[in-house]
């Protein structure tokens, strides 16, 4: 096992990673920016080191910043967290050549899956399910009129150089196909001059469902079920739940056989995630692999009693899964809410600043990963995320009761937050019923903001 | 200077990392202050338990200008271990001329003094990984 | 400097996290520190967050002496829904006089005056449920 | 179900109960006493009431002002929690005749744990086993040698109006028998006035082993584990974990039997607690029963997954068990820490006061149960317990190094508090393997002051 890491992250990931290296009695050794010296990372650690300002290029991404102080420490191994490093190749592969673990997949790994097209065809000759659609470029109507025939409408086309759906038809007649395709592509030679167009299947209403995955060097691939990640802004996360209940039994299993399968295409090791849409008949396509552990990991943990951050590292040691796919059964419910420094009133402009007072729920069935305390100052400088809320309980309907009274107990005395738009999503109608897609925040983001003003408006009388 | 002008320094003292603070001018002189490792306001920041102090606390901040590090790295005061140091307290060096080394990636950068200076203090032991910011050299101008 | 001006500076450096403050101007020195790890201000309690408001915030308090609840009980103005209340504003009523009533377990309990008083206001609504120690009548000797 | 429970309770248990509450959307109201209107159960409801003054005895104890704040808020049933009303027969008859739910069983019932020779007879009919012993007075010395013989040395002479080991002997070999009872007579007469004696077995190096129970109105009874609660500082348990380590499964299923055969003959209902002592060779006695939910009940919900008083809840409005004893299994370990605000290093004077800073520990597996707030202030009326730091991990090794990161975590600013002493337990090498009885911190009370006193030194250089 390893003798000390170096954690190359920030927030609450960081103090995740520390707490799993004291718990494996290994030492952590962190670094910081000088915007984070006062983060709680730094304050929990023994060894940590600043390296660099403020801006995360001279800092948390400056990889000779970050190897240096693992050499000097005399770290073996290197957590990298999620975002920043963690699925830089380059940076795993330095890490390598520096002879010190780098707690993930390798480089080429990262390489493979972090190219969308060469992962599509790797996912293709695996037999897992990925949108229909061109390959490549589709050169003339006629050809699109094609493909669209075989994969059925609707279908989307789209200007490779198109961007805020200019270049974009949505087909949902085969009659419409040829004369909307010389519509976008006229379009988009008149817009970006360009006309290269792609065309897929259009997913109506995608549920994000995503596979957690866990590989040893042995070469072991297991899954750890489902997580539901369908309520998202503008493709931003806000809640997460496992397990889906979008999925039945029959479903679950082929989508986790297919997880396994892409993993094990990908010749994966360590702690991934493969991301599907689902869509509303039940066909699941895959969209991307992502190869670090995620924000929204703490759900699995708790529906399965696995931790995943332990096993990542007992990987990257060399160490065989500690659990065959035997082992692992979902149980309970477990929700995660994102607690951001965001105002949701204002379009949901960052609001960093100084937390004057917090008070953090507890209690049966509540977990809480976080780097806040009372007056500590939110940077300005990186992500919103403040806190994540995550509870577990026997059944959804209880977690789902839990997670609003554990928010209603939070209290982030300072910058604006969104735990009232959270605990308005816990009271819609279709999100207790479980009856939501990627779509949910969007269709409901009026009603869900005039809810919470109205709460607001009642608790001033 | 008036009440006005004070609170906005000390706002802004309060919320730099900066730990002391001293204006002299020719009516008013103001020193400001604070606890090493302890969070602006209200409370004081959680402090490891039963292990270790951290040693994320910054340095005892040394008075006069200094010399910091331009990276994290390794603290050399010599080109080599057998060689002499490139400066000793009481020397008197050029701007630009080169005070220390700093390893970082088995790459030595040279730190160069800003102006003419004498040197007043060799702050870090030699051969210590040094954080980025943290001060290296004491020195006065002249 | 004025006395006030000195509050406004004690009020700011109490609500920073600065821990020493030293200002000196040709007529004045003022010097002003904390102990670490004292949190300056006293942190706002927690207070409930999507519902209502916290019912156990304490009544506005009323200027002057009142009688208060002696129990936990419901307030009664009167001996029934009928009769006429007890005292109402501007009454002078004798010590030992009844001006109310709480119930507790069904037992009425009478509430009498402290002293030779006049009755200045009513606190409570007739038929509501009082929190020991409460207010319910204000008065003021006479 | 009940539509409103008034919480007749303060601290960490009102917290508790008020969250079981929220979570099944019944309405909490709470009342505090004079000292307490701070208190953080207080600050989340939104409805309190203050019922007295500080003392207990005028406000937490006073029934009267309880049961007015119930029937003037349309309270359709009280939880006492633990301490205060809690095994207070007259209180759950009160409730009965003002036609409000007691949730715990019946004054009958209590009355009848609570008297100590009639749960002993009980027991003994009922077949579980009971400290053997004199039933009553033994009035001869040759009767007190006769039944010591019968029962097995070693034995304890004592008086009965004893106290301090004055009167007391205890007797290894039985030719001492005699002349050892003759001198406690002796002392007792001469100190005390009073001869009358008793004698039982001497049980060396108990474990403290208690089974969390639950019954319904119906009569289903099921066991949900132990607990060990050997770690204690006269009598005041400090650590409490499940399952024992002391505990075979086959053990652990026969008193597992004896517990439900003591609930069933005590006609129990509600949670309850079966207290054995287990001796050295595996023979466990009842104790007593305690007729309410426990301060230690935490750990029994994270190994077994049940919400405990949300059962008790359950039960009291008349439903029947949610589980069967089938549904029971025991997964991973918890231990849980009590913190208290109290002064190791002096005898353990009780220190309340303000809280200037709190920071507590959270992640995975890691639950703090407790009232305190950054700000708060501890009023000196009532018991030193501030917060409850339970730990749950697969194994017992792991739920240890979880519970030391915990603590490391945890940062109180205020008095002094146990956090120290609790850290050096947990490093202890017989905690660590499990070998400990309930002399294990008197045993060892120096040598972990010594460590704690030595870590702070350490710290200060």
């Amino acid at each position: 096992m390893f003798k000390r890491i170096l954690i190359a992250n920030r927030g609450e990931i960081a103090v995740r990673v520390f707490r799993a290296c004291r718990e494996l009695d290994i030492e952590p050794v962190v670094v910081y920016s000088q915007a984070d010296a006062e983060a709680l990372h730094v304050q929990l650690a023994e060894r940590a080191y600043c390296i660099g300002p403020a801006r995360s290029a001279d800092s948390y991404l400056n990889m000779d910043a970050i190897l240096t102080v693992a050499q000097a420490t005399g770290c073996d191994a290197i957590h990298p967290g999620y975002g920043f490093l963690s699925e830089n190749d380059q940076f795993a592969d330095a890490c390598a050549q520096a002879g010190i673990a780098f707690i993930g997949p390798s480089g080429d790994v990262i390489r493979a899956m972090g190219n969308k097209a060469a992962a599509r065809k790797l996912m293709v000759a695996a037999g897992v399910p990925v949108v229909p659609g061109s390959d490549g470029a589709v050169d003339t109507a006629q050809q699109a009129k094609e493909l669209a025939d075989s994969i059925d409408y609707p279908v989307l086309i789209k200007a490779a150089a198109g961007g805020g759906g200019r270049g974009m038809r949505r087909v949902f007649e085969p009659d419409q196909l040829i004369p909307l395709f010389e519509e976008a592509r006229s379009e988009s030679v008149a817009c970006f001059g360009s006309g290269e167009m792609y065309l897929e299947k259009l997913i109506l209403n995608p549920r994000h469902i995503e596979f957690q995955i866990l590989a040893d060097k042995e070469g072991h691939v297991i899954q750890l079920g489902d997580r539901d990640c369908s309520i998202q802004r503008r493709n931003q996360k806000l809640l997460e739940e496992s397990p889906s209940k979008a999925l039945t039994p029959e479903l679950r299993a082929r989508m986790g056989a297919a997880a396994v399968a892409a993993a094990r295409a990908a010749h994966y090791e360590n702690a991934g995630t493969i991301e599907f849409v689902l869509d509303q008949e039940g066909n699941f396509y895959f969209i991307e692999m992502n190869t670090r552990i995620q924000v929204e990991h703490p759900v699995t943990e708790l529906v399965t009693g696995v931790d995943l951050v332990r096993e990542q590292i007992r990987i990257a040691a060399g160490l065989p899964l500690a659990h065959t796919q035997e082992d692992i059964t979902l149980r309970g419910h477990a929700i995660e809410c994102r607690i951001n420094a965001e105002d949701p009133a204002h379009d949901f402009q960052p609001r960093p600043g100084k937390i004057d007072f917090v008070h953090l729920p507890g209690g049966c069935g509540v977990r809480v990963d976080t780097g806040l305390y009372t007056g500590y100052t939110l940077p300005p400088f990186y992500d919103s995320l403040m806190a994540k809320l995550i509870v577990y309980a026997p059944t959804r309907l209880e977690a789902i009761r839990r997670m609003r009274r554990a928010l209603e107990e939070l209290i982030i005395q300072g910058p604006p937050n969104n735990v009232d738009l959270l605990h308005q999503i816990l009271h819609h109608p279709d999100f207790v019923r479980g009856n939501y897609t990627t779509g949910f925040l969007e269709a409901n983001m009026d009603t869900l903001l005039a809810w919470s003003r109205s709460g607001e408006e009642t608790e001033e009388k | 200077m008036t009440n006005q002008e004070i609170f906005e320094l000390m706002s802004r003292f309060d919320q730099s990392g900066i730990t002391a603070f001293k204006l002299t001018t020719k009516d008013v002189t103001l020193e400001l202050s604070k606890g090493v490792g302890v969070p602006a306001a209200p409370a004081a920041g959680p402090a490891p338990a039963a292990p270790a102090p951290s040693v994320a606390a910054a340095p005892a901040q040394p008075e006069g200008p200094c010399i910091t590090a331009p990276l994290v790295g390794t603290f050399y005061a010599a080109s080599a271990p057998d060689a002499a140091p490139f400066v000793k307290v009481g020397d008197k060096v050029k701007k630009g001329q080169t005070v220390c080394l700093m390893e970082a990636m088995k790459m030595m950068n040279e730190v160069q003094a800003p102006c003419d200076c004498v040197i007043e203090a060799i702050l870090q032991e030699d051969g210590a990984l040094v954080s980025f910011g943290d001060p290296l050299i004491r020195y006065r101008e002249g």
